[in-house]
C-alpha cells in the first residue's frame, strides 16, 4: 500500500495533547492533588509523601534530550522493571522514573548508571542543560547547542549528581540570538558581531523584501537597486546584529564562522521565590565559537559556578548572589572583565544605569 | 522490531557505537563528543545508524561534521505538512545536498505529548515503533516549547508517519503562526505545592484550541504555560504569552507542630536566616517554636513554604494569576509577563470556561491588533495598557504594576 | 542723566556669582569644613558642633518666597539684632539666622513669629513648599504655584512647626507638566488633559514651525494648511497633552480653565540615605484647579500625609513607606481610587508592570 | 528710604495691608489669601504696593485677580536684555494690556546669589534699595534654580538697574540655551558632612563658565548642583544635568566611645531597627556597644551616619561623584542623573582644572551632538553611553550601572 494511498484511508483525529490521566503512575492518579509533602533521600531522589501516607519515590536520571529509539527503548526497559512501566521527562529533559516500591530504588540507579545515565539532577544541584537545535536541524544557527551542553556537562556533571549549590542552577545554550533555550541563573548564546551579508543573487526570488524590512527592529534594511535588481541593503551604523531579518529571509546572512561569538549570561530567574523574577544580564562575551568541544567556554561557566558556590548563601539563587554581593565584585570573583559594552544602550538602557551615588569601593 | 534485549546488553551495544563501525563515515571531530562521562548524542545516534543502516543517519552525520568543521549550518526550512494542517512540520533540507546527498531531507514532526511530559512505557515503544518504521529514529525529548521532536522524515513519508501516529492517539504541536504546544508542571500528579489542576487545564485549553494550533491564522506564535503555583517549574513567565500560575488567598496553612520539629531539626538560626530574613516583605516570623505569618503583606513568593514544606503550605482558596506577555529576546529583547488577571477560581467546569473565554478574547484582541510578527507583549506596550484593558474589558488594578507611572504623559478620554 | 547716558558709562563686570567667603558668618568662616557633628535642641533651631568646640546655632524660619523688600529689610532687621548680622536661605525658601550667642536664639524666634514668620522645618518636619511662577509671572502656567502653595501650608503649618513626621517631608507645586518645583516626597503640578488648541491666525506670525514640530515629543504635530495660510495641526490621538509644543510657540494654546487639572505626585527622593533616589510616582489626578483656596487638593495631601505619619517607621521616606508596605495598601489607606491610567503607558512602561506572580490581597 | 522702623512696628505695617487702602483695586479673590496662618504673599505685596504706591505693581494685582477669575495666565515672552549679555532677563508683557495698561511689563532680572545662599544684611539692603529704585520691589528668594529673582522692571529701566546691581557685586544668571545658576549646599560653612568644597567650587566653576552663563549658545539649558554629600540637600540628581556629589573612599570614621553613648540614649533595639536594618547593603552591625562596618560593602549612602552623626563620619579619603544626565519631566518624563566619574578628589587647584576640563569636554561633546532643546541626558540616552564615554575618552567601570545589559543588542568596533 503506497503511503499516499493510506494516508487517505485514515481520518484525522485532531485530538491535540493526549489527556494525562492516561499516563499517569497509579499513586498518581490515587493521590491526585492531595500530595503533602517531599523529602530528598539523596541527590537524584525524591519521595513524595501523600496525605493517605502513600509514598512515590523518583528517580531522575539526566538524558541525551536528542536521544534515539534505542535510548528510549531502553529507558522503557527500566521503567517496566522498576516503576510499573511509568516514566516521564522534566522541562529540562531528565527522565523521572516513579516508583512505588522503595526496594526499586538503588537498583534502578544502579542500572541507569550503567547505561550511562547519571543520576541527580534535583535539589541544589546543577541540572541539564536546556537546549535547541544547533547544526542539528535548525535553519539559522550559529553553532550546535547539542555540542556545547555535552562539553559543558562533562565538566559539571559532579554538581549535576551533588547538591552542594547555594540553591538550585539552571543553565542553557542557545545557537542564535533567538535564545529558544530561554533565560536561566546561567545561559550560554551565540552572538552575532557583523551585521548581515545580503546575497543579492537569491534575495529578491526568495524573500519578501517589504517583510524583512518590517522584520528589522531598529529599521536598518531599506529597498535599494542593487545590480540592477531589486535588493536591499543594510545600514551598518543602525544595524545591531540582532538576526530578526535572517529569520524572516535566508539571504540576509548573518551566521559567521568567526564572528559569530558566544556570549554568557547569568542571573535569570524565573520562579517568585523570594525576590522577583527577573531577566539574565550579560556576563562575558566575544568567546569564540570552537567546536568540538568550546574550552573557553567551559573555563568562563566554571568560573562563575565556582565563585556562587564560595560564595552564595543558602536559598540564594544566582542573580540574588550577585544582587547581594553587587556586580562589582561579580566581576572581581570571576575574574572577567567589565567592559563598555556590558552597559545597555538598546531602548531601556537608562533603567539600568546607576542613577545614584551608591558606590562600593 | 523493538530489541528485546537487556538494558545491560544494550549498554553494552552503546559503547561499541564509539568505532564507527563499517556502515558509518569518519566523523573525526564529532568523534571527540563521545568523550566525558556525561551521555553522548553522537554515541547515541552511531550506535542508531549502525544498527539500522539509515542512509538519511548517515547523510546528518556528515553534514554535521561538516558544520562543526566550518562552524556554519546547513539546512534551509520549506514546506512539508499533512493533510489539513498547516503546521506541525519543521521541514528542513539541505543546502548541501550536492555534498550530503543522504542528507537532502530531515524533517522533524513535532508531536504534542501529554501535559506534564508522562508515559507509559508501552506509549512511548509503539511511538519508537512507527518512528523507526518512518523516520530516523531520532527523538528529542523534549523541544523546549515540549513537543515530542522526531526528528528526520521525508515528504514522501511524513503523512503515513502522521497517521499512524494520530491512530496511536499523538496529535501534532504548533508552529509558525500558530497556536504553540504548551508545557505544563508535573502539579497535582506529584506536587504539594499544585494550586490548580495543570494537568487538566492544559489538556482542556488546548484541546479547545487544537484549531489554531493545526492552522496558522494568528499573526506569530502565542504560547500558553501551566505552572502548578510561583515557583513556576515551566519558566512560564518569560517563555510564554500567558503564564497561567497557581496561586491562593487567604492564610498559609501552618501545622505549628511540624514547625516546632523544624526548629529542632534545622535549628532556630537557619530559620532566621534562611527563612525569615529572606521572606520579600518581611511578612514572618518565628517566635519561639511557632511561625506567625501577616498574610495581609504576603506577597505568594512560596519561598518560606518551599523551605518548611512540611510545616506550611499553600492557603486553601487557590486558583490561578495570569501574566500576559512574556517572550524571548527577538527585537526587543527578553520580556516577562506581567500579572493581568491578579486572581481567577479555577475548579469547576464554568471556572475553565471563564478561562477559555478569556483566551480566545486575548487571541482575538491581538489578532486584531498585533503588527506583522509581533508577539502579544510587544503589542501590548506599543498600544499601551489601557488599550488592551479597554478591549478585554478587564479592570485596572493596582496589582498590576509595580508602582504607578512616574511620568503624566496621558490622556484620559474625554 | 537718563538711564542710556548712565548705561554706557558702567562697564559691565562679568563676575558671575560672588565670592561666598564675603557672606560667611565669621564662626562658619573660622570653623569651615572643620565641623563636628550637629543637634536639635528644638524644632526650627539647629545647633551645629566644630572641633573646635564652638557652636553655631541656626534659627530657621518660613517664608513667602515672593517677598518684598520691606519684608526682606525685615529680615535684615532680625539679623542685625540676633545674628551678627547674617543670614541665609535654604534651598526651600526658608530663612536661616546663623547665631554665635545662644541666648539669642529665642527671642529671635518670637519676633519672627511675631512678624509672621514661622519657625520650624527642621529635622522630621514638613518644610516649605517649593514652587514656581504660576500666573503671576511665567508665560506659560495654567494656574498659581504661590497660591497653592499659601492654601496648603495654612494647613499643614502645624507639621511645619513640629518634628513629629517618620523622617524629613518636602513638598513642591508646579504650575506646569513642565514641573520647574522639582519632584519630591509629595508634589502637587498641573496637568493638561486636553491637546492643543491651535491659535491659527497667530502661529504663523510668531512660531518657526519647524521648530514646534520637532518639539512634539511623539511627533502628533504637522504641518498643514489651514484658511490657506501654512499652519499646523495635531493629532489627537497621538497627543499626549504634555505642553511641550506649548513652550515652544504660544499659540498652541494648551492651558484651559477647566481642561487643566491637579495632580498629586509621591515617593520622590534625591538623597542617597539607604534606598536610592527615586521618581516620584502619580497618586491622584483631574483634582479641579480651583482658586484660590484649591481645598480639593489640601483633602488628598493632607489624607497621604495623614497616612503616612500613621504607617510610616522612624526613618522612612514616604516612598520608602510605600515600597515597604506596598502600593496596594497605599491606595487602601489614603482611600484614593487607582485608575488605569495610573498604570504607565509612556516610553519605559513595561519597566512598571509587575512582572511576577507577587500579590498581597 | 530703608524704614528704619523697627520689626514690631513693621508687623503692625503688614496687619494693615490686609485692607486694600485707598490705592489698590478690590481683589476680592486674592484677599482670600490673606487669611490664615501661614505667611501670605498677597499681604506682602498690598503692603508694598500701598507704601510705594508702584503702579505696575496694583496692575500686577489686578492682571493675578483676573487670573484667579478665569483660571487663566496672560504673560507672554519676548526679549529684554542687558547691554553685552543675551540672557539673564525674563521678560514678560501682558497680553491684556488694554484690560491693565498698568501691567503691561513685568520683566524679572535673575541675580546669582553667593554659593550656598549666605548673605550679610547690608548686602540684602543695598539690593533692596536699588531694587525699590528700579523696580517693583517684589523678590523672590529664591528660584528654583537659586537665583535671586528681581521681579517687576521695565525695559527702559533694566540696564540701569542692573548697572547698580552689577556695582554692587551683583551679576545676572542664566536663562534659555545657556549655562544656568547653580546652587550648592551650605556645605563646609555649616555642615559636619560636607566631603568637599562645595561652595568653592561653586563658585569658581560657574566663574570660569560665566561666557557661557550670559550668552545663550547651547542646544538648551545645562546645570550644575552641587552637594557636599549623598544626602544631596540640593536634589542634584534630578534638577541637574551634572550633579557633583561629596563621597569618601577608605572607612567610615567611628567614635566608639560615642556609640556607647548613643546606645544608653537611644537604645540598642533603636540602632538594629533603625540603623543597621536600615543599611541597604546590611554592612553594618551592632556588637555591645560597638559598631562593626564592612566598609567594602558600605555603598555611601549616609544613613548610619545621618543617624548617629556624633559617632560616625565620612571617611578621611574624600572627593566626589559626578552624576550626569538628571532634568525634569518635559518631554521624556523626569531623570535621574546617572554615574558617570564614580570618584574624583577635588582639592588641589589641580583638582579644580580637572573638573573644569570636564566640564568643559562634556559641554563640547554635548554641543557637538545634542538636537535642538535636548538636555544631555537625552542625548545620552539617545546616542548610547558608549558613544558618550568614547567622546568624553571615559574609562567604563562596572559603577556606572546597576546590572550589566540584558539584551544582546550592541555591535562592537571591528
Ligand atoms: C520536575 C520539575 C517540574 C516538571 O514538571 O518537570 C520540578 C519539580 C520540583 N520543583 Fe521545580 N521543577 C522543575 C523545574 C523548575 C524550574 C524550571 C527549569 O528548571 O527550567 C524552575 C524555575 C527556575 C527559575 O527560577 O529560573 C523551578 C523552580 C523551583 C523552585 C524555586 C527555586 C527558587 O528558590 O528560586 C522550587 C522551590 C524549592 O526549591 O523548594 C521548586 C520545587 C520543586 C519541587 C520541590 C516541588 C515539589 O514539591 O515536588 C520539585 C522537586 C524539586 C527537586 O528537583 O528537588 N522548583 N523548578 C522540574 C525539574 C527540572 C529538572 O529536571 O531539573
Ligand atoms: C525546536 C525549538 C528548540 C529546541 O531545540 O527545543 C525551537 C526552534 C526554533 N525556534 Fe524557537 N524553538 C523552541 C522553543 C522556543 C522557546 C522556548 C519555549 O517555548 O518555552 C522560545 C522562547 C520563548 C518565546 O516564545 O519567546 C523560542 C523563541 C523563538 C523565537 C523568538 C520569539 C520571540 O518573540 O522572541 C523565534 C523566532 C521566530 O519566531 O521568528 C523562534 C524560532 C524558531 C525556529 C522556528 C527558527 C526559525 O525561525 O526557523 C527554530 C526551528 C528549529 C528547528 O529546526 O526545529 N523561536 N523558541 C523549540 C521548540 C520545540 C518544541 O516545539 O517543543
Ligand atoms: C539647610 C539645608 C541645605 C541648604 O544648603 O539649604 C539642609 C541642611 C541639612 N540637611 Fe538636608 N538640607 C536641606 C535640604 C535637603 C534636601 C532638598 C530639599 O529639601 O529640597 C534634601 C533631599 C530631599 C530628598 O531626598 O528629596 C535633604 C536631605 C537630607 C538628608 C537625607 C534624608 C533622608 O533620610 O532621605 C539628611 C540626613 C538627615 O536627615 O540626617 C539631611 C541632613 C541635613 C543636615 C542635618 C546636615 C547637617 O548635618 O547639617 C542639615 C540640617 C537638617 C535639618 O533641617 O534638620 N538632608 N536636605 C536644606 C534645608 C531645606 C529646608 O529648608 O527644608
Ligand atoms: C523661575 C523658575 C521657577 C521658579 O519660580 O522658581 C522657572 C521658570 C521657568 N522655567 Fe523652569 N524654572 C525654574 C527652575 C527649574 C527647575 C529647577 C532647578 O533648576 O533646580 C527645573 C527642573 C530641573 C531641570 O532643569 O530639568 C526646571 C525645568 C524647566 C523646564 C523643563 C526642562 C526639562 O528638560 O525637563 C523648562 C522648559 C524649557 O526649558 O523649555 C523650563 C522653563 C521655564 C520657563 C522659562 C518657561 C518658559 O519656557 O517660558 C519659566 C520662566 C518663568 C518665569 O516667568 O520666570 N523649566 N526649571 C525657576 C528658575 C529660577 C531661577 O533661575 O532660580
Ligand atoms: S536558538 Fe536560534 S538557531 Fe537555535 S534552535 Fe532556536 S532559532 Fe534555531
Ligand atoms: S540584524 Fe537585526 S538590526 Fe541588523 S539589519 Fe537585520 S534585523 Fe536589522
Ligand atoms: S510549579 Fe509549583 S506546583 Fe508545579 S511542580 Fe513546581 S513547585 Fe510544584
Ligand atoms: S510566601 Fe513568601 S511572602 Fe509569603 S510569608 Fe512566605 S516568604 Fe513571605
Ligand atoms: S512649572 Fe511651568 S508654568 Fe510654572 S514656572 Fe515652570 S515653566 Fe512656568
Ligand atoms: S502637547 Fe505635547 S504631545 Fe501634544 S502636540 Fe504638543 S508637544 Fe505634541
Ligand atoms: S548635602 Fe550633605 S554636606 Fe551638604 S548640607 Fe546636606 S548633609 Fe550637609
Ligand atoms: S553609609 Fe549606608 S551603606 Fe554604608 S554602612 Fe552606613 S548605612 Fe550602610
Amino acid at each position: 500500500m503506497s503511503a499516499q494511498a493510506q494516508a487517505t484511508t485514515w481520518k484525522t483525529v485532531e485530538s491535540g495533547p493526549p489527556d494525562p490521566m492516561k499516563f499517569l503512575h497509579p499513586l498518581a492518579v490515587k493521590n491526585y492533588g492531595r500530595w503533602k509533602y517531599h523529602e530528598r533521600p539523596r541527590p537524584g531522589v525524591l519521595k513524595h509523601t501523600a496525605k493517605s501516607g502513600d509514598a512515590l519515590y523518583t528517580v531522575r536520571a539526566g538524558t541525551t534530550r536528542q536521544m534515539t529509539v534505542d535510548g528510549v527503548r531502553r529507558l522503557c526497559n527500566l521503567a517496566d522493571r522498576y516503576s510499573d512501566g511509568y516514566l516521564r521527562f522534566t522541562v529540562r529533559n531528565n527522565v523521572e522514573f516513579l516508583i512505588s516500591n522503595p526496594g526499586n530504588v538503588d537498583p534502578l540507579i544502579g542500572d541507569l548508571e550503567a547505561i550511562g545515565h547519571p543520576v541527580g539532577a534535583t535539589g541544589n544541584s546543577v541540572s541539564a542543560i536546556a537546549h535547541t537545535q544547533g547544526w542539528l536541524h535548525c535553519d539559522i544557527p550559529a553553532t550546535d547547542a547539542s555540542g556545547v551542553v555535552k562539553s559543558l556537562m562533562d565538566e559539571l556533571i559532579d554538581e549535576f549528581k551533588r547538591e552542594e549549590m547555594p540553591n538550585r542552577v539552571r543553565l542553557s545554550t542557545s545557537c542564535c540570538e533567538i535564545n529558544c533555550g530561554g533565560q536561566n541563573d546561567l545561559a550560554v548564546i551565540i552572538q552575532h558581531t557583523r551585521p548581515p551579508r545580503i546575497n543579492h543573487d537569491i534575495l529578491n526570488n526568495i524573500c519578501e523584501r517589504p517583510k524583512v524590512v518590517a522584520r528589522c527592529p531598529t529599521a536598518a534594511i531599506r529597498p535599494a537597486t542593487v545590480n540592477g535588481k531589486p535588493s536591499l541593503i543594510v545600514s551598518e551604523e543602525k544595524c545591531i546584529c540582532c538576526g530578526a531579518c535572517f529569520g524572516a529571509c535566508p539571504a540576509m546572512e548573518i551566521n559567521h564562522p568567526e564572528h559569530s561569538k558566544l556570549a554568557v549570561w547569568v542571573g535569570g530567574k524565573h520562579s517568585n521565590a523570594r525576590s522577583k523574577p527577573t531577566n539574565m544580564k550579560l556576563a562575558a562575551f566575544g568567546l569564540p565559537n570552537n567546536p568540538p568541544r568550546w574550552p573557553e567556554v567551559a573555563d568562563v561557566v566554571k568560573r562563575i559556578l565556582r565563585a556562587y558556590k564560595e560564595g552564595g548563601h543558602p536559598w540564594e539563587r544566582l542573580g540574588e548572589w550577585v544582587d547581594r554581593i553587587g556586580w562589582k565584585r561579580f566581576f572581581e570573583a570571576t575574574g572577567l572583565p567589565f567592559t563598555k559594552w556590558h552597559i545597555d544602550n538598546y531602548r531601556l538602557a537608562r533603567v539600568s544605569f546607576n542613577k545614584s551615588a551608591h558606590i562600593r569601593f | 522490531m523493538t530489541p528485546k534485549s537487556s538494558t545491560l546488553e544494550n549498554k553494552k551495544g552503546a559503547g561499541q557505537a564509539k568505532s564507527n563501525g563499517g556502515f558509518l563515515h569518519e566523523t573525526p571531530l564529532l568523534d571527540r563528543l563521545e568523550t566525558g562521562p556525561w551521555p553522548s548524542f553522537i554515541t547515541g545516534f552511531k550506535e542508531l545508524a549502525n544498527r539500522t543502516h539509515s542512509t538519511m543517519l548517515r547523510g546528518v552525520l556528515d553534514q554535521l561534521e561538516y558544520s562543526y568543521e566550518t562552524k556554519t549550518g546547513y539546512w534551509k526550512g520549506g514546506t512539508v505538512g499533512v493533510r489539513g494542517y498547516g503546521a506541525g512540520i519543521i521541514a528542513r533540507f539541505s543546502v548541501i545536498s550536492n555534498k550530503f546527498p543522504e542528507a537532502a531531507e530531515f524533517h522533524t514532526l513535532r508531536v504534542q505529548p501529554a501535559p506534564g511530559l508522562h508515559y507509559t512505557s508501552k506509549s512511548l515503544r509503539d511511538m519508537c515503533d512507527v518512528w523507526e518504521k518512518y523516520g530516523s529514529g531520532i527523538i528529542a525529548l523534549h523541544g523546549q516549547s515540549g513537543d515530542i521532536m522526531l526528528q528526520g522524515t521525508t515528504q514522501t513519508k511524513a503523512q503515513e508517519c502522521f497517521d499512524e501516529l494520530n491512530k496511536l492517539g499523538w496529535d501534532l504541536g504548533g508552529a509558525g503562526p500558530t497556536l504553540r504546544t504548551s508545557a505544563s508542571c508535573v502539579g497535582p500528579a506529584r506536587c504539594e505545592q499544585a494550586c490548580y489542576d495543570t494537568l487538566g487545564v492544559h489538556h482542556k485549553l488546548l484541546t479547545h484550541f487544537v484549531d489554531l494550533t493545526h492552522r496558522p491564522s494568528l499573526p506569530y506564535k502565542f504560547k500558553f504555560k501551566f505552572s502548578g503555583c510561583p515557583n513556576d517549574c515551566t519558566n512560564s513567565i518569560m517563555r510564554s504569552d500567558v503564564a497561567v500560575i497557581g496561586t491562593w488567598r487567604g492564610d498559609i496553612e501552618i501545622d505549628q507542630a511540624e514547625v516546632g520539629r523544624y526548629v529542632d531539626q534545622l535549628g532556630a538560626d537557619y530559620i532566621q536566616n534562611s527563612v525569615v530574613a529572606l521572606c520579600p516583605t518581611k511578612a514572618i516570623r518565628l517566635k519561639g517554636r511557632e511561625i506567625e505569618i501577616d498574610n495581609r503583606d504576603c506577597v505568594r513568593c512560596m519561598h518560606c513554604i518551599n523551605a518548611l514544606t512540611k510545616a506550611l503550605s499553600p492557603g486553601g482558596d487557590r486558583g490561578v494569576t495570569i501574566l500576559v506577555g512574556g517572550k524571548g529576546h527577538l527585537k526587543v529583547g527578553n520580556m516577562l509577563g506581567s500579572m493581568i488577571v491578579p486572581f481567577m477560581k479555577l475548579e469547576t467546569d464554568e471556572d475553565m470556561e471563564k478561562l477559555v473565554d478569556f483566551g480566545t478574547r486575548m487571541i482575538e484582541w491581538w489578532a486584531d491588533n498585533a503588527l506583522d510578527h509581533e508577539r502579544i507583549g510587544e503589542t501590548i506596550e506599543r498600544v499601551g495598557m489601557q488599550a488592551f484593558l479597554d478591549g478585554m474589558g478587564i479592570e485596572p488594578t493596582i496589582d498590576m504594576v509595580e508602582a504607578p507611572r512616574d511620568n503624566p504623559f496621558f490622556k484620559v478620554e474625554y
